[in-house]
């Protein structure tokens, strides 16, 4: 765990989740995967709380960040999202849904040899910012995109 | 027990384009059967895709990524018959790897 | 007539086009269709076979295809007039934003409702209704603005409406429109709710 | 998640055979113009190829009471011949003195090789988070096998012909609390029901594009969809009774959609929301 890591992730920190995985049997030790899984961060309820449970204290807006998600979706239940960051030295790419119940849906770490670049399909429970949050050389660079979802078929 | 994922990658240059299909309900915990009972939360955590043994795009995710998943990620410095494999575990402890071999 | 039918079928079909014609079905086709459908369906939940069994109506517009003669069409405009019942207290007007409740709503009458569901009118499946919503149909005419465009909540806009809801084949035979009042689909409250999101002017259709 | 907690929203689902496409007309229309760009996204990634793979598994896996694989299966081809058999469905089957569509043989197969129990097989014929169907992933396992082909769906047998002549009228047939019919969606171009296009299934152009884009992976549901679903979650929402799995009268009105089908190239397992 390097030390831009451990800045940028506070919260519930590997130690701890490493204790409660052992304690449930879920995790074996192969399982101790470098990308936290940060609790806290997920069962945020609000994004201040989700960025604070992952260590995102100040944030700057980026151009750098490129979002390509529909204007519209079809279907709330799948909503496709293109990130590509711009930014050099990015290592991790998160994404939250501003209006979800539990806004932050998963961080995604391309330090160890991937391009800036992924490609997610998320659930949105109604039409939502959708904010990235990128993090480069220890700094935090966001840009949003808004989708709006809409009521489909004859059952809505 | 799980079902196997469809991997597909495509070489351009040194950059493998994936693209990973995944076979998991991705349960909100928030649903309710036709009884009227709350299917438990059940989800895909953490993802971790290795070239060559080598760990190079990792995610933690959660119950909001969409019912059978499907990732698109970009690796650098591979070449042809490198192996890519991928590992998910999700929050019941099940996990599955696939791997395939990059193609020319 | 059967011939007929099967030699339009087979020039239909190559000239590419699947064969759709008015009044020109086999009766006999039509009854073996029946009890075929009799045969390989069954109730669930509160969806019962009964309703397989169709109404004047509703096997006139079947065997014309929706197009009837000119005589048959007057002779079920005015019976399906006779089955309106208008409200008693000579009120048709309720309560706009309870209207757009119930337009936006699919739901109900189908064997995964339970039998207290409370229906739905489905308008924004077939019609543009308020100026807002994104996601409607095209299969009816666009109400946005009903009532700016008609007058208002004059005595006869509202009791047409009222009407059209309640049974549209008193007006359009072979209308693609559920018989809402008919069918007791809606209650006369719900009913005087869309008469309303119609025609009231402060209701999101008129503004 | 409210959408899927959200009951409308996870209940509901299109009357429309098709969940793209056919909206030239729109064009100019930013929502449609938007709602295009969703479906463009989700094309590059259809989950169902798992259920392709998993088929493909199922159809080569020994099985049933008479351990067999469904590897001798005759989908009208001739035993174990798949390639194309899908765009000759359904076809009049000699040993059962039947027209079947996919389904239906596919069960017959299971009875007759396998030694399944024909009621056990298509007791819950429908998978969902918590079930996953066989019959699903076998499904799309043979429809996989006839991507790039043309339909050509026989009409050359008394019985074939009788099917397509059933199937229409089972199409126009206006019944139930609602007075619709297959007819009252799908009869007229250009229409949707609220964004989603309805084909017009009375012509050669809307029957080929709903035709040869089913079975397909609903978003909506997470789950691969056969024409047999979907015709089955038609009639729920027309609010008729309930159709039984494999029977006749669907196999009819499959009949009728599929030979008007006939010549376009088929497309499937698609991806639809």
């Amino acid at each position: 765990m390097d030390r831009t890591r451990r800045v940028a992730l506070k919260g519930a920190g590997m130690s701890s989740l490493l204790v409660a995985g052992f304690a449930t049997g879920l995790l074996r030790p192969r399982d101790a995967w470098a990308a936290d899984w940060n609790k806290n961060a997920f069962e945020s309820k609000t994004v201040s709380d989700a960025l604070n449970s992952l260590g995102v204290q100040k944030v700057v807006p980026s151009a750098d960040i490129v979002i390509k998600a529909p204007d519209i979706a079809e279907n709330g239940a799948v909503v496709p999202i293109d990130i590509t960051s711009n930014i050099p030295g990015t290592e991790r790419i998160s994404v939250l849904v501003d209006k979800n119940p539990f806004p932050y849906v998963g961080t995604f770490d391309v330090s160890k040899g991937a391009l800036p670049y992924v490609h997610l399909r998320v659930k949105m429970g109604e039409s939502s910012n959708v904010r990235v949050v990128v993090t480069a050389n220890g700094q935090h660079y966001e840009a949003v995109k808004e989708v709006k979802v809409t009521i489909g078929g004859c059952g809505g | 027990m799980a079902n196997p994922m469809k991997i597909r990658a495509k070489l351009e240059g040194d950059v493998a384009e994936v693209r990973v299909l995944m076979a998991h309900p991705m349960e909100t915990g928030q649903r309710k059967d036709a009884n009227g009972q709350v299917i438990p939360m059940h989800f895909i955590k953490d993802i971790r895709a290795e070239l060559n043994g080598k760990p190079v795009f990792e995610a933690a995710i959660s119950q909001a990524v969409s019912r059978n998943p499907v990732f698109a990620f970009k690796i650098k410095g591979a070449k042809a018959g490198d192996k890519l494999s991928i590992t998910w575990v999700d929050n019941r402890g099940d996990t599955r790897t696939d791997s395939i071999e990059l193609g020319s | 007539m059967r011939t007929t039918v099967l030699a339009f079928a087979a020039l239909a079909m190559a000239l590419g086009i699947a064969p759709v014609s008015a009044a020109d079905t086999d009766p006999a086709l039509l009854t073996k269709a029946t009890a075929l459908m009799e045969k390989d369906f069954q109730s669930r939940g509160i969806a019962k076979v009964e309703r397989l069994k169709q109404d004047d109506v509703m096997s006139l517009c079947t065997q014309y295809r929706g197009a009837l003669p000119a005589d048959v069409a007057k002779r079920v405009q005015a019976e399906q007039m006779a089955t309106i019942k208008f409200p008693a207290d000579g009120k048709y007007m309720g309560d706009w934003k309870n209207g757009d409740k119930i337009a936006q709503s699919g739901r109900g009458a189908t064997w995964s409702d339970k039998p207290d569901t409370v229906n739905g009118g489905g308008c924004y499946n077939c019609h543009r209704v308020s100026g807002t919503e994104l996601s409607y149909g095209t299969i009816g005419p666009s109400l946005y603005q009903f009532g700016k465009l008609r007058g208002g909540p004059t005595e006869a806009n509202m009791k047409y409406v009222y009407g059209k809801l309640y049974n549209s084949q008193a007006y359009v035979p072979c209308s693609n429109m559920p018989r809402f009042g008919y069918h007791g689909v809606l209650t006369e409250a719900q009913i005087k709710d869309l008469v309303a999101l119609l025609l009231d002017p402060e209701s999101i259709v008129n503004q | 998640m409210a959408t899927v907690s959200r009951p409308l929203a996870y209940i509901c689902c299109t009357l429309a055979l098709c969940a793209a496409g056919l909206s030239a007309a729109q064009d100019k229309d930013p929502t449609a113009a938007a709602i295009e760009q969703y479906r463009q996204m989700l094309a590059d990634g259809n989950p169902a190829e798992l259920y392709e793979l998993r088929g493909e598994e199922l159809w080569k896996t020994k099985r049933g009471p008479k351990n067999a694989s469904l590897e001798q299966c005759d989908l009208g081809l001739g035993p174990g011949k798949i390639k194309g058999a899908y765009t000759q469905l359904p076809r009049y089957f000699p040993d059962t003195d039947r027209v079947e569509d996919l389904e239906s043989r596919l069960v017959t197969c299971m009875v007759q090789l396998q030694g399944f129990d024909r009621e056990e097989v298509t007791k819950k014929p429908f998978g969902s988070a918590s079930y996953q169907s066989d019959l699903e992933a076998l499904v799309a396992y043979v429809v996989s096998q006839s991507r790039g082909m043309k339909m050509a769906v026989p009409q050359e047998h008394p019985k074939e012909r009788e099917a397509y002549q059933l199937g229409r009228e089972i199409f126009f047939y206006r019944a139930g609390p609602y007075d619709f019919a297959c007819a009252t969606c799908h009869s007229e171009d250009g229409k949707r029901i609220r964004l989603q296009d309805l084909p017009n299934l009375t012509q050669k152009k809307g029957a080929q594009f709903a035709y040869t884009t089913w079975p397909a992976y609903r978003v909506s549901q997470g789950e691969l969809r056969t024409m047999q679903w979907r015709l089955w979650d038609c009639f729920r929402q027309q609010r008729f009774p309930e159709p039984k799995y494999a029977s006749d009268a669907t196999i009819a009105l499959t009949t009728f959609l599929a030979v008007n089908a006939n010549g376009a190239e088929y497309a499937g397992p698609a991806i639809k929301r």
